[in-house]
């Protein structure tokens, strides 16, 4: 096969060129463990990582001894949610509010923490994938420990009010996290602006390596550990530091603070026009996710009367990488819980395609990838039994 | 993750379409769980003489119902009546766990055609006495 | 400063030649998400994971089924106590039994499993750190759930009885954890034979990177989820997978598993020169672990009348590291708990220094080490108020 | 992790050794915790002529105790009681928020020879009116 078009960056992104260079030297060269203070490399090591700390930081605007290097998104998220229940554990407060769409890292650990006699409600979402503001304030109670809610949904991507959110939350006096791993990179983050107390990152979204993320928690949030263990990350966070991965990471967020502006105007008109390209090229489609209020990469397409993975089989074979649902789901069968909590029936929610673009994606790949699924959709639909209804 | 034989059948299906005046039809699966199949069925003589399927579901799905029409193709109603999902599974040279139930869906489209064709005709066909078309208020997906 | 003498290889290891080549094709070439099964990149990066599953497994005597990826010995050590704890959860078995000179990620744990009603018995050791296996026996009670026990100790090296621990464990109907992170690559690890149920790993101790790393969990054994989410690591480990880690610990391993027994004999060769060295050069110095059962690469002596940090720091001047207690906790001024285990005062322990040699370490490097220490003792020695006690 | 001036005094400390007739000498510290200190005077015409430290510690005890001597070299025991913790960490560019202690030691150091050589000669020293030499028993380490 000839050219490869990789369109599903929401799933994991190629590793840019200056951050595997930047992450070389700490391999064989600056590799010395950062909790030996008391001789050369483990120093070289500590100073990356405090260099690496600072960047993130600047980047959402927080203080650097309010970020926390985790092993990515997920456990993060998985840090949040365990560490505010658990520090409470036992103590009264015992109630959690997130939404439908949050990423299973969120909703799972919700379930689990059920046996610890935490309780969650789910807010609904609208057909765009928004919350409603006065569903949330009616959800808080006195019992109510933590917000939980996605700045940026992974499959449709739309973009929730954060700022409002936290200003809700911060009304009542109740702390907000927000899963930030696809934002990143994609939206302004200010965690003082938006009132955010615990930001969950991942590096592998925006050009970073994977199995490397972060955490912000603002200072004076109580927040048992998940990791306990040696001092690392100032007593939080036990385990050797990932040095190669937390200065790749930094590198990746450097790179998308510098043309941060330009970037997301550059995709966002890309997006609009592969859009376009479906809505015009192809009948009986739905956009899935808010028109305006989504990610800048993010195109969701229902393809009504024929099922996703025979078009993701079918994308492959001209070399076109995209998703049905989420990375993490498609392994299985059920249809994306997101897609049915914008109240999509089954039948339509099985349809669903997610093009993420990337840096790399142009005009001429757009008009291809669309020409290609106008021919797939009506080869599928051909061989479909309810291509008539 | 498949098979060269899924992937060929899934590719290049056989007998993919409907059929005007079909002796038997059958249709299983829901939209719900992601996967429908419909059968036809044109019958001489007890032979199969020719069958076609509309397939909406997964490549596995796809290539099951090729397969599964391949292998019924001029064969006796009481030799289709007896193709099983076990035999669709290994003449695709297997199918990831998760996926087997794809072909469990082409034997029910395969049975459900034929018993289609039984009540049309009046005609008894061995181990479909007992056969309950499945109700679709009742539906589990996999 | 011309050479360097890198003599902390239990903090760290320099990262292989091999696996940085083997690591470097998963960042910029084969970088897709594993979880997205249906296209090409991700296939290749699930079977990249696949393979190296499948050396680890063959490393340890394991089915390759029964290992999963995480990000360190420090997540290992916390899934495996709080998994099992929490899988106990209210359920009336609520006992730990562990050592008195575990890692900080077993003993950190423990404490902190305190709050969910989980108490912990800490086996004493004798003065080389071994364990009794008579106070194991009349330590577990009916509501014991595991036993947590290192392989191989990490300040002063001593190896346990691993297989009689085993034995003891079945016997009682009750898992047995063990903290394998110092043990890998220097020890012959059969988790079959040695009747183990659960085994922590991490890359960067034998030559991986830093970040990634292993357990080991026997089918059938009940644990909950430390990080709950995605359906990773068969839905025991959600977070996208570290490829590019994972497939560098194995990389690791595999090379480790190679010359293992020329590897071993060599450096315990070394190790006893330095030993020797040590013993018939300064005066007034005790070997602290045991003098047979020790870790090829451990050298571990304490200097009365002197302090260990001022040592590591004349030290670093002749450009010589090492690490005074564990790499953990250098930052802190407590004095060691596995010297204290053992029976050594706070002031000896305090003028504590270990040496772990490694692949690239050679006879010449010890002369010359063991002339430094001799000069920088003495030296301060000459300033102590107590060098006449 | 530590300045130049802390290096400096810690790689070539000024006054080590011991003192034969001592007019002060005053140990603080505990080996329990790691750090010992004990400093000898000589003092003529209430001036301090000469002082020697012994230091079994870190590097910043180390170079504490040595920078603390060169403070009060030459100076009048009045000024030398005066001397603070807080002076030594200026004079050594700072030091590691966990290290400071080990300035405040020196300056204790310092305060015990002084008390030592006021309680020999019956002198009495403006601002060791109070002092209590620390109870080996009732040690906490930092
Ligand atoms: C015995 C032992 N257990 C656990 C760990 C923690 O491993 P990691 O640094 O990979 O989290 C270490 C290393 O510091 C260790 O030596
Ligand atoms: C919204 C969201 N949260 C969390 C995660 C988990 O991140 P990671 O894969 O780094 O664990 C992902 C990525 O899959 C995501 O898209
Ligand atoms: S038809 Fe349901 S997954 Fe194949
Ligand atoms: S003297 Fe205690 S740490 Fe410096």
């Amino acid at each position: 096969m000839s050219k490869k078009f990789y369109l599903d960056n929401a799933a994991t992104t190629r590793v840019k060129k200056e951050v595997i260079d930047e992450m070389l030297k700490y391999f064989d060269e600056k590799y010395g463990n950062p909790s030996s203070q008391l001789y050369e490399l483990g120093r070289r090591s500590k100073e990356a990582i405090d260099n690496a700390r600072k960047i993130v930081a600047d980047f959402i605007n927080a203080d650097e001894k309010e970020i926390y290097f985790t092993a990515g998104g997920s456990e993060s998220d998985n840090w949040a949610l365990k560490g505010v229940a658990f520090a409470n554990f036992n103590k009264g407060k015992n109630h959690i509010i997130t939404t439908k769409i949050e990423h299973h890292a969120v909703l799972h650990t919700c379930e689990y923490l059920e046996k610890f006699g935490v309780k969650t409600t789910y807010l609904d979402v609208d057909k765009y994938g928004m919350i409603d503001l006065e569903q949330l304030k009616e959800a808080i109670t006195p019992e109510t420990m933590l917000i939980s809610i996605m700045f940026a949904n992974n499959e449709i991507g739309t973009i929730q009010p954060i700022e409002q959110i936290g200003e809700i939350a911060k009304e009542h006096g109740v702390l907000l996290h927000v899963d930030a791993v696809q934002a990143m990179g994609a939206v302004k983050i200010d965690v003082k602006k938006q009132h955010i107390d615990l930001l969950s990152m991942s590096a592998h979204k925006l050009g970073g390596p994977k199995g490397i993320g972060g955490m912000f928690i603002r200072k004076g949030v109580k927040i048992d550990n998940l990791i306990h263990g040696g001092g690392q990350e100032r007593g939080k966070r036990a385990g050797t530091e990932g040095v190669q991965n937390i200065v790749g990471f930094a590198k990746a967020v450097e790179l998308a603070s510098k043309d941060f502006d330009a970037h997301v105007k550059k995709l966002t008109s890309l997006r609009n026009k592969f859009i376009e390209g479906i809505k015009n090229n192809i009948p009986d489609v739905i956009l899935n996710g808010h028109p305006t209020m989504r990610l800048p990469n993010n195109v969701n397409f229902s393809y009504k009367y024929v099922e996703g993975e025979s078009i993701l089989l079918l994308l492959d074979m001209d070399g076109i990488s995209a998703s049905s649902g989420s990375a993490c789901t498609s392994g299985s069968l059920d249809p994306s819980h997101v897609l049915l909590a914008t109240g999509l029936d089954h039948g339509t929610a099985h349809g669903s395609i997610r093009f993420t673009i990337g840096e790399e994606t142009t005009e001429e790949d757009i008009s291809f990838v669309v020409q290609t699924m106008k021919g797939i959709v009506e080869r599928l639909r051909m061989m479909s039994p309810i291509k008539n209804d | 993750m498949y098979t060269e034989a899924v992937m060929d059948h899934f590719r290049n299906p056989r007998n993919v379409g409907s059929m005007e005046n079909a002796d038997g039809v059958g249709q299983v699966g829901n939209p719900k769980c992601g996967d429908i199949m419909k059968i036809y069925l044109k019958i001489n003589d007890e032979t199969i003489e020719d069958v076609k399927f509309e397939t909406f579901g997964c490549g596995s799905a796809i290539a099951s119902s090729s397969m599964a029409t391949e292998l019924i193709k001029g064969k006796s109603i009481n030799e289709a009546v007896e193709l099983t999902n076990k035999a669709v599974v290994e003449a695709l040279g297997g199918l990831p766990p998760v996926k087997v139930h794809c072909s469990v869906l082409a034997e029910q489209a395969v049975k459900s055609a034929l018993f289609d064709y039984a009540q049309k005709t009046g005609k008894v066909i061995k181990g479909l006495e007992n056969y309950e078309p499945i109700d679709d208020d009742d539906i589990h997906c996999h």
